[in-house]
């Protein structure tokens, strides 16, 4: 089993024609995800290494019954292309594409809300069930299967510590990486509940970073819901205040944000805090025994 | 992207919030000037991107001629938390019946632009969320509705008893909704919005940042960019590709990744070491954006050994093994480099290193560990 | 019992410092109605004739308990009241307010559809359940209680049949009036089915005019759904086409529209379509023996 | 309100919407000097507020110079369905490759704007929908949302394969849509916008009409009115509270409430009479509105008989009759007058009209019989 996705997603690409949109199809088709076709306005009829293209993702989702799409097209466009998935009723939307401004993130969420259409990103890597589907940019050799599941705001921090369990024997349900801009699709909540309800799911990995207080939040919802073991890393506490790292999420304004904070919620709630990403495995071990 | 109190004003002008009279000064010559067309009770207001000006003594009242040319005297030239002070806002003071606080915010949370509103106008509403986190009222703004009269004065309402107070704070809230959204804003704030003794609502303070990701659509406030030193290295950063954050350390970092660059930067400071920078240099590790990076890096004096972490992930190891090694056959220096590599055939990319002038490592905390010990050697 | 209101409605006045909203505030509680509250920036604190005023919507429901709101506020002010009244969570919001543009309609209804509030009107006599609770504007004297069913799209013309109704022994369970405008809310459809559920009522009066096809799709919707008998009038079989009669709504345009097309769906649909307006009562014994 | 093709392409110009050029006239001269600074093929085109002006006559093609003048003799001046032509567009004649038809219009079902799109263009829509409704594709746009680009495009490939037509149709679909909201439409339709053989996408025709309810916050399109002989007067009639639609009958009616108007004109039809008029003097009436009403029915020299059906709601039946009495007191005039009141205290009011010049009955059919004998003394 695995939340989200699974060896029945059916996928399209938003954006196929450009050129990380095809790279990526090709990648993620060689994977064996179940790519059944591509979106680029105009070059409806064309084929990307045998992916059909369609003009629209209406016409995508009549002619394949997707379910999934994934968004490459440039950060201009991607509002657009949300809405236009949330329109033509997919289940999920996952948007790679990144430096979209806030405010289209804002302005298409309800749309997608309207339709029941979930999202993951904008920024962010995507999202693999190791054996079953991958659908994202992350490289595949690095991931598993097994029993873990896994959360977090980062890309190639994201890859260490699945590297880290991969390389202790300690295999993956899914691991979804939401990004790390400031607003965005499914959150750690969302994604938490998924974990707790997946039978195959016997344990939970955290990867948060500064900014923001979703990580206290988590904590708290950990507390109150979650039965798993759930072991946690936080990114950035030796960033200083008002300073933008990288992410745009990743900000500590005056008095809040900090790493310091995140991790006292996560410990107040009973969650193991690695105090760096090699020491994950070891504080997963000891909880599931 | 940061603009200044004054410029924050100018926009507030623009969409018709009122705000008190002011000018931009650069010397003191200009503010004396300013100060003797203006006559009256006057604030000189060092003009930097940083909070906490008042405390530092960047924020003067004046009330002659001679305490006006003290302040700006003291004021400019100043240096506020490693900002330089260039330029201060001279503005009429006006007389304060009581004291507010307006903002709006992108929040993670609610996934849309929220409205904080608060009697405790004037302090750091931060101090305020902390500790009484129950007098500041905030609403999520639904972005297909907006800023409709009603809840304006719903939350107006909050602030006001007097339906002729509610009415222009309902105005101000809905004009400063408009300036965010029209410019993509990512904080709006005025701290204080005050209530004069005649009965009028205006914005005595302004601080607006804007999103980055969406300037590209706003020539207009692109053109308000004031950067100061550091900003200036972040934006030259910035156009090569990377995302750079100077600290005060002596190991600078290079990583592919923002949340890998933070838990580099943490690793060093775990094992005792000190980070001199943030920074991410993307996706990719391609033997040029390792060349400028380095470059970048080695620009500040205080870098005694550079460590750099790659994650190999769609690049493999090997190819990235390669590419440091061409990058580093370009840079002249005897600064030491520390370089671990993970990720999709690492054994090999080590491998490829062995032998070279770099100091090949396996895991993140060997790197860090090794790039302390050279520091001190 | 009844439709959507009863003696268990609590009703605020959202402009009830004006001068058609004190009028007819006062006439409501004259008449039985269970007018809790009123509504008029500025004026929280002060009461109409015992009616204690509040500053907002949301003050008032709090203060009240209030789950139904009427609207008497002027045209230009009338789409930011629908959508206060929709965000305090009320359940029903009749909008009497005349002249209200119809773009101004259509963006408040999203608004009422998230917060499931339903609404009646605009331009619109309101609606009555006779012996329960009135909220509108109509002349309650003229209605009494009893098992007929009433939905029109006019004001006089909806007193006209009811006075017919009444002075034949043949009270109402409740009277709602839609409206004459182009967009509005609660329609013929909406309240059929309400009207098919409520066990006391045992027929049914439809009131259309010319203008649109509410009553043709109407008429579709009572053939597969409604059991209970149906009577018909529609105003309008000589009005010329192009030129508006008095009601926004009530226009014909080329070709569709027209009073002919409305009266042959209806009597397809089994429907019987009276000639006069007196001729209703009789229709409807014929069909309740 | 109804506003004139050449009015709506001067506002489609304002919005970017691509039209062929081209330049109302008043007289033959102006024509004749528009088709020389032309010359080329041009149509010349009736502007009357009503459909149908093709099969009328009102639209003729001219590549002469004596063409155009004999088709602006003949147009201008003409009558259409009761409509005389003061004006024409002259514009330049577009090669046409394909037709189709574009058109908002604010739908009841939907409660929402819908945008109509056809590849059956320049041909009566109505006619298509009635035939073939399959050919005609419906959107109901989602305020909050209006007309994202994707959804404009999608709409667009349903009239075109080509890429390149699809963008301009999306964009025309896009600034119509934009006009439409911006101006409180009630109408905006192209039929045709044409596909020219050089694969421009451009609008030949264009019909808007506006909500009157939001004329008050438009005055840039009240200032587009040209009212005819017909609208003037209903326009007077709206002035005193009125709505007015004069017909060719001979029994003026005068009722409260548009519903009520509607079945009394029904009624004097259903019993073989003519109605004169529409007549709604909406919800009160006091004696002024009913001498306002009578002097504006006795205009209409076609009027033999008045026949006042009034519904007394709020107001009493008794009221109303001592007020109708008030009124006529005011009126001169021979013309018979039939008065029907229901509703609260309706005998009271019949009684006190009894013994007076009205003719008092007391139902609508009574009303309507006797109004028709009256017209037949």
């Amino acid at each position: 089993m695995s939340i989200l996705i699974n060896k029945e997603t059916k996928l399209i690409v938003q954006g196929i024609t450009g050129r990380d949109g095809s790279f990526h199809a090709t990648r993620m088709k060689a994977e064996g995800t179940n790519v059944v076709g591509g979106v680029s306005p105009g070059k409806g009829g064309q084929n990307i290494e045998g992916i059909p293209v369609f003009n629209t993702v209406k016409d995508a989702v009549e002619a394949t019954g997707a379910d999934t799409s994934i968004i490459f097209v440039p950060a201009g466009f991607a509002k657009d292309a949300m809405m236009e998935a949330a329109d033509a009723g997919l289940k999920l939307v996952i948007t790679i594409t990144e430096g979209v401004p806030t405010a289209d993130v804002i302005a298409a969420l309800p749309s997608l809300q309207k339709s029941g259409t979930k999202m993951i990103g904008p920024n962010c890597p995507g999202l693999i069930s190791p054996g079953q589907s991958m659908i994202g940019i992350m490289p595949p050799n690095i991931f598993s299967e097994g029993n873990v599941g896994l959360i977090s705001r980062s890309g190639t921090l994201t890859y260490e510590v699945v590297n880290h369990l991969t390389k202790n024997g300690m295999g993956q349900t899914t691991c979804v990486g939401i990004g790390g801009d400031p607003v965005a699709g499914l959150y750690f909540i969302d994604l938490l509940e998924m974990y707790e309800n997946d039978p195959d799911t016997e344990a939970i990995v955290v990867i948060g970073e500064i900014g923001g207080d979703a990580e206290e939040r988590t904590a708290a919802y950990i507390k109150e819901h979650i039965t798993k073991p759930v072991v946690a890393f936080i990114a950035g506490q030796t960033a200083p205040p008002g300073k933008q790292m990288g992410h745009a999420g990743a900000i500590i304004s005056s008095g809040s944000g900090t790493a310091e904070e995140k991790i006292a919620a996560f410990q107040a709630a009973g969650v193991d805090v690695a105090k760096e990403p090699g020491e994950i495995p070891a504080l997963l071990k000891k909880r599931m025994n | 992207m940061k603009i200044h109190e004054y410029q924050a004003k100018e926009l507030f002008a623009q969409y018709d919030i009122p705000i008190n009279e002011g000018k931009v000064c650069y010397t003191v010559d200009e503010v004396i000037e300013t100060y003797k067309s203006y006559n009256m009770l006057t604030v000189v207001k060092a003009q930097v991107h940083v909070g906490g000006r008042g405390k530092a003594g960047g924020v003067k009242l004046a009330n002659t001629l001679e305490k006006a040319t003290t302040a700006a005297n003291n004021i400019l030239g100043m240096d506020i938390k490693g900002h330089k002070v260039e330029k201060v806002l001279v503005a009429k003071a006006a007389d304060i019946e009581k004291e507010y606080y307006v903002g709006y915010i992108n929040d993670r949370n609610t996934k849309s632009a929220i409205l904080m509103v608060s009697k405790e106008g004037g302090v750091d509403i931060e101090q305020v969320a902390a500790e009484t986190p129950e007098k500041i009222f905030r609403y999520a703004i639904d972005p297909a509705m907006g800023m409709p009269d009603y809840l304006a004065r719903e939350i107006a309402f909050k602030l006001f008893d007097d339906i002729k107070h509610v009415r222009q704070a309902a105005v101000i809230f809905q004009k400063l909704y408009k300036l965010y959204v029209e410019k993509d804003a990512t904080l709006a704030e005025i701290n204080p919005m005050i209530l004069t003794p005649d009965e009028k609502v205006l914005a005595i303070d302004a601080k607006m940042t804007f999103d980055d990701n969406a300037l590209y659509r706003h020539p207009e406030i692109e053109e308000l960019r004031e950067a100061d030193e550091n900003e200036k290295i972040e934006l030259f950063a910035k156009s090569k590709g990377f995302s750079f954050v100077k600290l005060d350390g002596d190991i600078g970092c290079m990583v592919n990744g923002a949340g890998l660059a933070m838990a580099t930067m943490d690793m060093i400071k775990l094992y005792g070491g000190e980070p001199a920078n943030f920074l991410d240099i993307g996706g990719s590790s391609n033997p040029q954006k390792v060349v400028d990076a380095m470059n970048l890096l080695l620009e500040d004096k205080n870098v005694k050994v550079v460590m750099i972490n790659i994650f190999g992930g769609i690049t493999r190891c090997d190819d990235v093994a390669r590419g440091l090694i061409t990058a580093m056959e370009q840079i002249k220096t005897d600064i030491p480099v520390v370089v671990r590599l993970t990720g999709t055939n690492d054994k090999e990319g080590q491998a490829i290193l062995r032998g070279t002038d770099f100091h090949a490592v396996e895991t993140m905390s060997e790197a860090a560990q090794k790039a302390i010990e050279l520091t001190q050697s």
